[in-house]
Formats: structure tokens, C-alpha cells, sequence
């Protein structure tokens, strides 16, 4: 079994309810969900929606075929129909001019109930029923979703809905032993649970979640979040909180995160640890503020005037986000560096059922030295050492020794020194850091069969769509292999080398024009990219359109 | 306390005011006999800028106009730390601008010296915005076009507790300001006024000497509006010591697990005890 | 003057007070027949800035907060345009503060009207600088730990010699100040107060409407002490008008080629004029 | 013959009179000059340089000989004395503590003179009496240059310092034909000389000379200069002003650029033509702030996020910095795109003789289209086109017609648009340009012999120690060539592999750690590249460096 819903409708009109409660109804039922959201940059009005796929087995991307689209106004229907299975149905209100549609008496029972809101959660109930699912698991949803807001009402208008509707299906409840969770909540837990104290950030979507995230939890986590006045203040902040020795952290979209950049290039001279993230739109400028986009890989590795290591982690769905958010607290730590988090819109927010975070696999290392362990009477910050980490101390933390930072070139106390001798050394010592980031970087995951006759390459948010495809083209024909970058800068090529030496064609997927993986292919390797699949009009690929793509340029060049 | 002091030669000009500004934050944090190690001095980029190498405290010299914002970063990590911020009238007024409104907003804890020498130093002698108008700089040739800044009657409007001017030709009077900036719960704010002798011709130590004048032992710096007079007077007579003081929340106050627990750099981690936070997504 | 005005239908919420700023500005401009051909529209991002899509003139829609530095570039190039900036209070006074800051000080000839509905709007309810301590927000759950900007009275503290406040609810009144505005030689700044129905539940149509009082006829605009008094009063009563307004020397004035000459962008432009330079290199 | 003469003491001390006269008196003489300067940031105090050298030949950089070292501190002997050439001097204050060097009585004359700010001028009557230029073009020349600024008291110190020198040489004087000019100046007078009419910017060091130099001729050349806020208002302000019709331009170093970084972008998908520059100096951060580094290679390349069309031009030398800025206007018209001149500290402040810029050469071409012209009732400002390119009204100059720019994602008229065919089309649009610019672009400037065994490659400052080294190399074993890129990006691989593939040895030259032409090389062809020759302490490579290192690298690799 493998179902989607569609719910669309217009901004304010109360579809992220609908959606919320059928998620975790679904959910509640054992299956496995992913929720594609898609949606414009207005507060009331234009047009939403939100795809809901379910299934017992596992899924990673939404699909292009609906089995039920819900349709709050008259345009979801022109604009959806034609994704609608044969089998499938279109419910929505009776007012609507359509044929072929299943018409429900939202007016007459949003009358007898006695509120208008209640439209959605009558869909609700209809939906439930449509699909044979555990109704007592519905009702408790219901209950526990909404809690006191007006759960009497919906409940009623649930029943209503359930009532008029007819089972399709009947759908058996599994094991409920997952969490529904999108990527930027699976991010900030990631950040919460390495013990970030300081959070300061600017709004700014699709980053602005994850903000709100640990804003909800900041009393209760002991975290301070800054709404600062622009994006330049927030990471010179997050470098001024992370110097005092907490765990800081701060993160935009690309607009916000060019703002960043002469600061990030401060963390570099600094050997400030920070982690921070872009989550990627199209650009440029505003671009589509609500859309997702691949296009700051290259932006971001060079972001920073002059030279410094840094690292950069493309996250690949929620469990990554959680397990490499913590890691790269800790990568920047160790190697005093930022460390910057490459994430999008579609990863922000889609949700998926995952199983749940394991607490205890986070570890939190800090390389803070104790100020006993200094042996220089005067304390280095900057000494020179053979790995070019220097020994790290706390100010006011350490009672005898002070610690100066500077963004000058400086001498190993931090004071300024414009000497040849010194301008070398402290270059060199930065960049061993590059060098030793070179073997911590983790390579590609790889999916599908050992040797693939076709390799798929790809980085970040498409992991679920690529891997949903080597699943379905490897049931038909079992030649295909995918290689997913997470840690994409420093840039890991060990595995891309052996994959492709053993494959005869190489096809990179990934959201933007320029084909930014494949040039990184191309200066890091003598891979030749045989093609490369692109999308830059704002929607998340999924396995439907990557597997056309593919069997369009296989046809088209006979292996 | 004694704040190391010689490590290092300035590279300051010969006669420029910033060496007797250093002198009275050393006095003033040898008076108040605060651990070099519980103190952090913070700054931008430029002439001014370059105190915290000059000086034995912890540092952190960051970027051009970007002094403010790691001040608040590291005082709401690190409550028990003394943040002191000093800077140059381009650096505060001009680039940092934006952090210079937003921070007197937070009322953070930190006190904040601006050496205001009405010019560019570090660039060699550009307008800043306090440079007059009309004033000829190795930029502006035909004379500064844009009207000045005036520091405190701006951080006054944005509802700063502590505002004060001071003059780097008197050492004693400017480190009992620092002092009780130091000492204030909250922002505090002294413009400095600072002689450039090689770039700023006009705003010279004569120039200064002459106009600046203490103010009244019964001035009540406690009335806004008093205060705000005071701020507009520059020009002939330029008041110097604390135009506006008065009691108000601090940012960190409005946090109670900062107000009432340990510093936040001292909290444990541990990774287990955000495990609840799961629960809503099942 | 017709400005076209239905080209495309705003994304504004049903009964957001945009539209009827909208209305107001539409109505300014016929009221003073300016043809639209020779006005430019500059906006940042949010919802206020979207307004250059939705009326017929020039229009440059840039980034988030930086609405005036543009505008200035608009108007220092073209002196025949008449230059309007429209934007949120976030994007003035928070992303761009420090382009509000230095703006003033320029004193350039533009209009400057501020949408202030006291929250950020298109990103769906975080405080802006402009909302009230304590208030609860989509991102400050246990309320806004800043203290608000007074917008009016920065401007006025800034130097500018036309400082306003409108409010969306009475267009009529609106519509004349904007007027007033746009006639004014020099840079003038409009707050209008705006209600936003979906993310500020706390400043609503009718909170202003119940606090909005129009100034009195023999209120004296020219005088600043006033000014400032009435900018600060904020509260249970909220005055709507000209607070002040005085002549000024503008930016443009300043370079007497540009006062004296036709538009910038009407020069020849002709390589060999440039010849003589190369003298001082022999 | 090829002299240099050293002066060095603390800044404060006059050194650049001593120099501005020498030069001017040489270059009168007819001879070729390249002074090098070498500052500290300090404005009083440290140590401070510069070298003059001179020669009948053409010459393209400094050198590590010198022929006469003039120490106006005991510290200049200590640090230079190993320069200077066996048979060279050093001249310096007679109360200095060392040996080997002839100390003129400074003090002496000076108390004679009545006026110790004529120490300098002592000395450089010394020098022309040793160099035996003639007498009486340095006497004019010091009248020129001084103007009224105390001509008496610099003739009489002049004639003191002439008197007690004795001549070692004797140079006969040549036609002078040339102009003196560093390369912010040279590159200030290409934007005057195209028509700029707004420039704005933040002072930066090393870019701050460009605004200056403006400046002083704005009122002249009816030019608004407006020293802004900061870095973020000024490309804001300048995409203001060139939206308006005029030639608008801002500049800065690194850290001011990467605040630029945003508005560039919004250039971009506004299509508002922009020039500008950004002058490097070692980062990260501060770093260096008065010194030379090409380590913005990549950042400049990929600065913005999302993507967009744009053109880097590397400057190589001061006639380069005149036509390729009076060109970047052009382009930046023709495409509507950002044009970015990537220069550095080394070539902004050098000076050296350039036959005088032929101003007649430089063409101002505008790409604005009339009014009369636009078919459409209501106009698009983004009308797509086979070339992407769109016609170009300029708002209020139409009198009818209304101009809209937009940073969304927008239709051709410039309104807001999220439609999945709109994004499609304008990137293609946009990026059509992108494709374009390849035809523009300008190969690297070949040097050396038609078909090299060992071919160099660098890009913009580099330039003439490249050329140097080619010419000396070749003078030996003619086998050598250079390819020196100013066009870099989209990156012209044309010569470079035609030339690469005749080579048995490539070696790349550049002042950075990472070698980041290297990068662009491995990215854009199948190049290896055997070596790199890299320099990032902040002072400028010259031939004699660039020798060392190829006969060192040449001698381990027989070829
Ligand atoms: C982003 C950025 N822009 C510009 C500069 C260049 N810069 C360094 S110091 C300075 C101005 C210094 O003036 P001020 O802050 O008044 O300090 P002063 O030297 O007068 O003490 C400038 C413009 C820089 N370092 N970074
Ligand atoms: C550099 C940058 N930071 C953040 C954003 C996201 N953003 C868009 S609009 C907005 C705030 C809007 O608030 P306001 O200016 O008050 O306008 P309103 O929507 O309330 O009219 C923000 C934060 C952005 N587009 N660019
Ligand atoms: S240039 Fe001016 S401010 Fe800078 S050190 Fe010299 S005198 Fe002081
Ligand atoms: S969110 Fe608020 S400001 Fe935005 S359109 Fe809706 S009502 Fe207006
Ligand atoms: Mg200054
Ligand atoms: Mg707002």
C-alpha cells in the first residue's frame, strides 16, 4: 500500500489543522507518513497545499499521484485534478462547480455545528473513513492533538464527516513506534542536544523554525535566543557568545546568510568554533522566499574573504539533521572552526516519519584545555602546535590567564603582527587544520547495488528522492547505485573514485542551474559527469521525476 | 588588580588623545580593583579600536562597526564577566550603527567608551559622523556634507539608563566616569572626546580644552529632558560627566535562568536531558 | 494623474490596513497630479514593500531593509523624480536602521512612509522594533525582552525637518500628509500607524482608533521641544499630523552642479572630457 | 641600465615627498620607473618603505637589489642593509650607530636651513648628484611639484644635499614621454573616463584611494561622491543610481565587499548593470590591512546567493585598470549584469610609467533603448528575448512608459511571480547571458616564445613580474611562455589549452594558499598542473622571487 492526499487551499484557510491532525492519525495507525508542503509567500489568500503519502513499508519522498485531494476552494481543483489517479477522488464543497468531484455538505453541517471552522476536521472525518482506518485511533488523536481548543466541536464535526463518507479501504494498524518530524525541528534538537546555550538569529524563511523551535524550549533548556536587529550582528553575537565558551549557534537563508559572510571570515582568523546554517531558497536576492533550491553549495564553501578552514555538511533528510547537527558542535570544537550546515526549504519542512532520535549516541566534546595544563607564562591562544589547534581557554574561566582574540594577523598571543615570519606561520597552521579536516569528513552514503553499471551523485535534501529511486529502478533492474553527499566540503573523494571507476555512466542530480556538485566533480576529480539532472523552478525533485529524467537519457544513450 | 600595561608599544601617534584614554580605563579598573582575568575588552576596528592589545585584560578584537554585538554574546554567556567595549566614532556611529541602537534596546550590562575624535583615524582622516559639517577631510575636499551625529542626545532617544561625556585631557574626571559606567547595571554610555592631532585640524586639544566644562554639582541627572538639553550643547561650551542616569531593567534580568542561576558557560551538558523534548513529535 | 491601480491584486490579508494606505497614497498623488512616469517607488521586503506591485508608478522593489540607500541613488541621479520609499517597521527600523540613521542625516528630498503595524508581518508575527515590551509573538513566547524604538522621535533626534505620524484608519488625513510630505524640500518621514489582523492581536484597529488624536490647528509644527514632547506620547492617547516641520538645506543643494545643472542622468557622457586629468601624471 | 633606490623610516617622517620627488625628477630624466611601496597600518611610527626603480629599458616590477638605501631610521639599515648590491650605499642621519654607510650631516644643515622638514629634500639632492641626473630638471621639477608648499626652504636643502654628494654615475636625460600612475588612480580615471557619475563606498584601505582620487575631481567632472554609511548601503545605493540611468560604481576591500554580497545579488536578478571592485589584501578578516593578497579568486567568483550571471576581470597593471574599467562599463550596459574588477593592494598602489591613456580608444556604450521603440502597451522590463538580454528604459527619462525592477522572482513585467514557468523561463533568461558573456570574454595575454616547453600561468596583479620573469628566463633558454589572465571569470580556456597542451611544464603562479587559479584550471579543463608557485605573506612576488622558485622547481624536475 503506498496513498497520498492532497489537501490544498488557500492561505489562513486552516489546512495546516487538517493536515496535522491526519498526520498523526495515520501515524498513530503504524504507517509510515512524508508530508510535501508547498507554499506562496502571503499570510491570507493565493494557494497551498500539502501532499500526505502513507504507507506500512518505508518512504522517503512524496509522489505524483494522489488518492484523495481535498479541495478547500475551486482553484485546488484546476490546479490538481490531473494528478489524481483514476481510482482516486476529489472531495470538496458542494458550492463548487465541478463534476466528477465528490461533493460534501460542508455549509449544512458547518450549519448544525455552528462554526465555520470545523470544515477541515469534517474532511478529516471523511478521510478516515475513506481509507478504513482505526476510528478509536482517530478520535484519540483528536482529543490529544487539540487538546482544549475546542475539541467538543471538532470531534462533532469529525463524526459528521465520518458519517457521510464510505471505506474504500481498510487499513490494519501497525506498530506506532515512530516520530513525524521535519528538518528543522530534527536540526534544533540536534543543536539542543549538544547543549547550545546561545541561539540568535534574524526571521528569515525557511530558517526562521528553527529559531522558533528552541525559542519554545528556551526556559526549559537554560537557552538564550536573540531576535537581533540584522543578520551582521547575529553571528558577530554567536562569535562573542561561543569566545565566552558556550555552545552558540546561528542560521539564515542565503540572503541572511551573505550578511554573515565578513563575519564567517572572522570565525576563520578568530578560531572561533560556531556552527551555522543556510537554509537554502531560490535566489537570487528574494527569489522565491517559500521554495526550495540547491544553489549556495559554491557560495557558501568560498564564503569569506581570504583563506581559513571551514567545514560544510549538507544535511540529507531529518535523521541526518539531528545526528550531524550534534556532530558538527563538535567538529567545530575540535578543529576551533566554523562549520556550516547546508539545508533547504523542502528539508526544513517536510515531515517523515523517522525512528526516534537516540539521545544517547550524541556525545559532547569541547577541547576546552584547563588553565593548569598551560605552561607558557603568558597564554597563547594562538600557539603553534604540530595539528595547528591551539589549546583552548575560557576567559574568566581560566582565574590567571587572558585571553585575546583578534582579527588581525597576530602573533601566537593574539596581538597584531604584520612580519612575514608570523603571516606564514599562522597561515599554515589555519590551513593544517584543512588538512587534518580531510580525513574527519565522512564520505558519500552509498545505496543500491555494489557495481553499479549507472551511478546517481547528489548531495543534501535529495538523499530521499535519489535512494527512493535506486529502490524502484534496482526492482526492475538491479544496475543502479547512488552516491549522497552529506560532508560536502572539505570534498570527499574516496568512494566517488571507486564508484566511478566502476560504472559506465555517471548522471549527478541535484536543484540548480549551474550543476554546482558536478563542478565540484570536476575540479576535485577526473570524473567525467555524463549528465546531469537539474530542477531550479523551486519544487523538491522526487523519485517520479528523477527515474523519467534517467530513463529519458538511458534511452537516449544505450549503455 | 594591575592590568599589565607594557606588553606592547602602541602604535598610536605621539600626543594622540587614545593614550591618555587607556590611562584612566587602567585606572579606573585598578580603582575598582576588578581581576584583569573578569574583564573582557571588546572592539571594533580602527585607532581606537586597537586598546584591547595594549592593554592586560581578555580581548576581542573583531571587526570594523561589530563591536557591540559579541559584547552581548559574551555577557549573556558569562554574567560574571566585567564587558567593556571601546571603539571609535566611525566604528560605533557609523558602520555599527544599527548594533549601536539596537543594543542601548537591550540594556545589556556592558559599558560602553567611545573615543570620538570626529574623524577617521585608522583610513587616514575621512569624515566620520560626527565630523562637522562643512569640514574639509582628505575625503570630503570640499567640505563634509552630511550633518553630525550627536551620540547622546541618539542614545538618550533610545532610552539609554547611563550617558555621559568625558574628555581624554582629563584623565582623573574621565576614570571616575568609566568607573561608574562600570559600576552601572546596564548600558552605559560615555562619549569621549578624543584629539586626533594628525587628522582632525579643527577638533584639536586646544579646541576641546577650551569648550568642555564639568557639570554642576546640583545638575540632576535624573531629569530626561535636563539631560537631553545638555546633549544638544555642543559648541561653544560642551558639558562633560554623567548627563542622564537612572535605574532600569537589564536584558539579563529578563531571563530568570540567567538571573537566577550559574553563568550559562558554566551549565552541564548533557545530551539526555533534552530527551523529552521527542514527546510531541509521537 | 491616474495612477493604474488594479494591475494586480494585492496578497494582502483581507482587512489589513495596507489597502487603505494604499488608498491614501493613490489619492495624494492624483490630489497633486504628479504623472506617474515621473515617480519611483522604493521598497524593501515584507509586506508594506510589496506595495510598487500593486500601483502604478516606477518602482524598485530591493531587499529587506535597505529601501533607502537606493532611493537616494534614485534621487541624487534624477533631481526631476519624486522619490517615495514605502516600507515595514522591521525593515526601517530594524534590518535598516542604520540606513534610517544616516538617511536623515543627508537630509536628501524624498518621502519616506513608514507602515507600522508594530510586528513583522510577511514572516508571520515576530516582534518588531517597534512592538511593545512583553508582548507575546509567534517567536517570543514569554514576550518581547527589548524595549520598543520611538520612531519619531529618532527621526527627530536625527536631525529631520519633517517628522509625521498618520494612521491607515482615516485615509483623508493620510492622504494630505503624504502630500505634505511629498511637497516638502528634504527628507520626510511619515509613521503611519497600520493594524495588521492576523500576527498583532494587541495593536488593532481599534486600539489606534480609540488613542489617535488629530494635533490641534494652532499646534506649532516649528518648534522642536514640542515636537519631541508630542513624539514621546505613545500611550492611551497617540497624536496623528505634522509634529514638525521646518526648512532645511537639502543633500542636492549641496552640489552646486546638481542644484545649478540639469539631472545626472541627462549628461553627455564623452571619454575626451576626462583628457585633462592625465596632467598631474606628466 | 636598472637602478633601485630604498627609502625607508617611520610613517609621519615625509618618505612620500622624498619619493613623489625623485620620481617626478627621473621620470622628467625620461627614464622608465616602478616604485614599490611596502606600509604598515599605523599612521605615525613602525616602518615604512619604498623602492624606486629605474632603468631606459621597460620595466614591470621591483627587485630584491639595491643600488642606494636611504634610511631616514636606524632601523631601515637593519632591515634592508642585506639588499643593497656590493657596490651600492646606504645613506643615512650621521648620528645613526653604524658602519659602511655615509652619513650626511643632517642635522647640520637642517639647523642651517632653519627647518628639520627638510631632511628629506637634503637627501634627494644627494641622490640626483649621485645618480648624475641633471641638475636643472630636478630643480624644475621640485618647483612643479611643491608648488608654493615652501619651495625656497626644499631648493636650498635640494642644492645642501647636492653639494656634498659626488657622482658615481652620469645619466644622460631621454625624451620623457610617459605618465607616472598607480593603478587606483588609473583605474579611477577609467570610470571618469566612461561616464561614471555616482560613486559611493565606504573608506577601505587598500580601495579607499579610488573614492578619493574621484573625489577631487567631482565637482569638475559633475560626479556625486557620497561617502556612505556602510558597505551594504553603498551597493544598494549604487544599484539606486545606475537603475536611474547613470554610470554608478562602488569599490572595497575584502571585509567591505563581503558586505556587498546580498546587493549583488539583487543586482543580478534585477539585471541592473554595476561595476565594481574589489581591491584584496590578505584576509581572513583584518588580516593585513595595508598589504597584497589574490586570495578573493573564488569568493568574488561565487559571491551572491543563488545564481546569476556575472564577470570577473582580474586587473593586471595600470593601463589595464584604465581600459578594463572604461570596458566593464560597457558590458555591465550591454548584459544589465554586476562586472566585477578584482585588483589588490600591490597594483592599486605601485606607480610606474605608462605611455599616456589614449582616451580617444575609450567608447561609452549605453544599451538604452528609446522609448518609441517598446511595442508593448504596458513595458516589460524583463521582456524575454532570444538573447535574454531586455530592452532597457530608464524610469522618468520614459515619459510614458513606467519601470519596474523587482528582487522576487518576477514576471516580465517585473511583478511578483511563483509560477513554476515563470522561474523556469527568467533563470533561462538570465543565464542565457551567462552563455553570451563566453563569446565576450577576453583570453589571457600570451608572453614568450610561440611554442613553450614550461608555460606560466597567472592572473591580474602578477602580471608584470610574470612578464619580467619571461623576459629573463628567455634571455637565457628561450623556452619559455606565460599566459596572464584579466578576463577570469566565465573562465576563457581557449589559449590556455592550446598553449598547455605545446608545454611540457605548467607552473601557476599566484599570491594565495590555495591556489585557487589552480582550482579554476582543474575545474574548467583537463590541465595538470605540475606545480604552484604560491606566495600569501602579504608582499608582492617579483621576477627574481619567481625565478628562484622555477629554476629550483626546474633543476628537482628534469624536464
Ligand atoms: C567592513 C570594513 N569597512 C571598512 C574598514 C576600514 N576601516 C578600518 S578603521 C576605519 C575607520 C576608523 O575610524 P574610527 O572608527 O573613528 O576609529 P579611529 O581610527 O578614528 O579611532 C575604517 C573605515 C574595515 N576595516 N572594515
Ligand atoms: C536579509 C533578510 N533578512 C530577512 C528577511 C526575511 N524577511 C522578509 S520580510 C521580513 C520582516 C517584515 O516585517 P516588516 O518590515 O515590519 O514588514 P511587514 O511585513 O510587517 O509589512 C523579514 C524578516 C529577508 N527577506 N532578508
Ligand atoms: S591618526 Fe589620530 S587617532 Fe590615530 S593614533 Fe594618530 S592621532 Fe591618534
Ligand atoms: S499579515 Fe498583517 S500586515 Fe501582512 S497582509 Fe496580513 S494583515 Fe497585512
Ligand atoms: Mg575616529
Ligand atoms: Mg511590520
Amino acid at each position: 500500500m503506498d496513498y497520498s492526499i492532497l489537501i490544498g487551499g488557500a492561505a489562513g484557510q486552516g489546512i495546516e489543522t487538517v493536515v496535522e491532525l491526519l498526520e498523526k492519525i495515520i501515524k498513530r495507525s503504524g504507517f509510515n507518513i512524508f508530508t510535501y508542503k508547498d507554499y506562496m509567500s502571503m499570510v491570507r489568500g493565493g494557494h497551498n497545499f500539502m501532499q500526505i503519502r502513507f504507507s506500512e513499508n518505508e518512504i522517503f519522498t512524496y509522489n505524483n499521484e494522489i488518492d484523495l485531494l481535498f479541495a478547500m476552494t475551486a482553484e485546488t481543483i484546476t490546479i490538481h485534478k490531473d494528478k489524481v489517479k483514476t481510482d482516486g477522488i476529489i472531495i470538496c464543497d458542494e458550492n463548487f462547480e465541478d463534476n466528477d468531484v465528490i461533493k460534501l455538505p460542508f455549509d449544512k453541517l458547518v450549519k448544525e455545528l455552528g462554526d465555520n471552522r470545523a470544515i477541515g476536521t469534517i474532511g478529516v472525518g471523511f478521510i478516515v473513513k475513506y481509507f478504513g482506518i482505526e476510528y478509536d485511533i482517530a478520535v484519540n488523536t483528536i482529543k490529544t492533538v487539540l487538546k482544549d481548543k475546542n475539541v467538543e466541536l471538532n470531534l462533532a464535526a469529525f463524526k459528521a464527516g465520518y458519517e457521510i463518507g464510505e471505506s474504500k479501504f481498510k487499513l490494519e494498524s501497525l506498530e506506532d513506534n515512530k516520530i513525524l518530524i521535519n528538518g528543522n525541528q530534527a536540526l534544533a534538537l540536534g543543536a539542543i542536544a549538544a547543549g547550545v546555550k546561545f541561539y540568535c538569529g534574524y526571521p528569515m524563511t525557511p530558517s526562521t523554525s528553527v529559531m522558533s523551535y528552541i525559542s519554545k524550549h528556551a526556559n526549559e533548556m537554560n537557552i538564550v535566543v536573540d531576535q537581533v536587529e540584522d543578520e551582521v550582528a547575529a553571528l558577530n553575537m554567536a562569535l562573542g557568545a561561543s569566545y565566552a565558551g558556550v555552545r552558540a549557534m546561528t542560521g539564515s537563508s542565503g540572503g541572511g546568510f551573505a550578511l554573515m559572510v565578513e563575519a564567517l571570515s572572522l570565525a576563520g582568523i578568530m578560531e572561533i568554533p560556531i556552527v551555522l546554517f543556510n537554509a537554502q531558497r531560490p535566489g537570487p536576492a528574494t527569489g522565491l522566499s517559500t521554495r526550495s533550491e540547491q544553489a549556495d553549495l559554491r557560495f557558501v564553501i568560498h564564503a569569506g574573504h581570504g583563506e581559513f578552514p571551514k567545514m560544510v555538511i549538507a544535511l540529507r533528510n531529518p535523521e541526518d539533521a539531528f545526528y550531524q547537527t550534534a556532530r558538527a558542535f563538535n567538529l567545530a570544537d575540535k578543529y576551533q572552526i566554523p562549520v556550516i550546515l547546508l539545508t533547504d526549504e523542502y528539508l526544513a519542512d517536510y515531515e517523515m516519519t523517522v525512528k526516534p532520535f537516540d539521545f544517547s549516541r550524541i556525545t559532547i566534546e569541547r577541547y576546552i584545555t584547563n588553565e593548569s595544563e598551560i605552561e607558557d607564562e603568558r597564554y597563547k591562544r594562538y600557539k603553534y602546535t604540530d595539528s595547528g589547534i591551539s589549546p583552548r581557554l575560557i576567559p574568566g574561566i581560566a582565574k590567571e590567564k587572558l585571553v585575546l582574540v583578534d582579527s588581525h594577523e597576530h602573533n601566537e598571543y593574539g596581538n597584531i603582527d604584520e612580519s612575514i615570519e608570523t603571516r606564514v606561520n599562522m597561515m599554515k597552521k589555519r590551513m593544517k587544520k584543512l588538512e587534518l579536516l580531510k580525513e574527519e569528513i565522512k564520505e558519500p552514503e552509498y545505496i543500491g547495488t555494489e557495481n553499479p553499471e549507472v551511478l546517481l551523485v547528489g548531495f543534501g535534501s535529495t538523499y530521499g528522492a535519489i535512494k527512493e529511486s535506486i529502490l524502484r529502478l534496482n526492482s526492475q533492474d538491479d544496475k543502479f547505485g547512488a552516491l549522497i553527499f552529506g560532508d560536502i566540503y572539505p570534498f570527499p573523494i574516496e568512494k566517488l573514485n571507486s564508484y566511478a571507476k566502476k560504472a559506465k555512466k555517471i548522471i549527478v542530480i541535484e536543484q540548480n542551474y549551474l550543476s554546482q556538485l558536478k563542478s565540484l566533480i570536476d575540479e576535485y576529480t577526473d570524473i567525467k559527469v555524463d549528465k546531469s539532472i537539474l530542477k531550479y523552478d523551486g519544487r523538491a525533485i522526487n523519485s517520479d521525476d528523477i527515474i523519467l529524467e534517467i530513463n529519458k537519457f538511458l534511452s537516449n544513450d544505450t549503455i | 588588580m594591575n592590568c599589565e600595561y607594557e606588553l606592547y608599544k602602541p602604535s598610536w601617534c605621539p600626543g594622540c588623545g587614545n593614550y591618555m584614554i587607556r590611562d584612566a580605563l587602567k585606572k579606573a579598573l585598578e580603582d575598582l580593583d576588578i581581576e584583569p582575568s573578569k574583564v573582557v575588552l571588546v572592539s571594533g576596528i580602527g585607532q581606537a579600536a586597537k586598546m584591547p592589545h595594549y592593554i592586560g585584560l581578555n580581548g576581542f578584537n573583531g571587526l570594523h562597526g561589530r563591536a557591540l554585538p559579541p559584547a552581548i554574546g559574551i555577557k549573556m554567556s558569562n554574567k560574571d564577566l566585567t564587558v567593556i567595549v571601546e571603539s571609535g566614532d566611525g566604528d560605533t556611529y557609523g558602520e555599527g550603527g544599527n548594533h549601536f541602537i539596537h543594543t542601548i534596546r537591550r540594556n545589556v550590562d556592558i559599558a560602553h567608551f567611545v573615543h570620538n575624535n570626529q574623524i577617521y583615524g585608522l583610513t587616514k582622516g575621512q569624515a566620520s559622523p560626527t565630523t562637522a559639517l562643512g569640514q574639509k577631510t582628505t575625503l570630503q575636499f570640499d567640505g563634509v556634507k552630511l550633518n553630525p551625529i550627536n551620540p547622546l542626545a541618539l542614545s538618550l532617544t533610545m532610552g539609554a539608563g547611563f550617558v555621559a561625556r568625558g574628555f581624554s585631557g582629563d584623565v582623573k574626571h574621565l576614570s571616575n566616569l568609566m568607573k561608574e559606567a562600570i559600576l552601572y547595571k546596564g548600558y552605559a554610555h560615555i562619549d569621549i572626546l578624543q584629539p586626533c592631532v594628525v587628522w582632525n585640524k579643527v577638533n584639536t586639544f586646544k579646541w576641546y580644552k577650551d569648550r568642555v566644562y564639568k557639570l554642576n554639582e546640583d545638575y540632576d541627572y535624573t531629569d530626561f529632558e535636563a539631560a537631553y538639553k545638555k546633549a544638544l550643547e555642543f559648541g561653544d561650551r560642551i558639558p562633560i560627566g554623567i548627563l542622564y542616569k537612572v535605574e532600569k531593567e537589564t536584558y539579563d534580568q529578563k531571563f530568570s535562568f540567567i538571573e537566577k542561576g550559574k553563568p550559562l558557560v558554566k551549565a552541564e551538558l548533557n545530551p539526555i536531558n533534552a530527551q523529552n523534548l521527542l514527546e510531541e513529535f509521537y
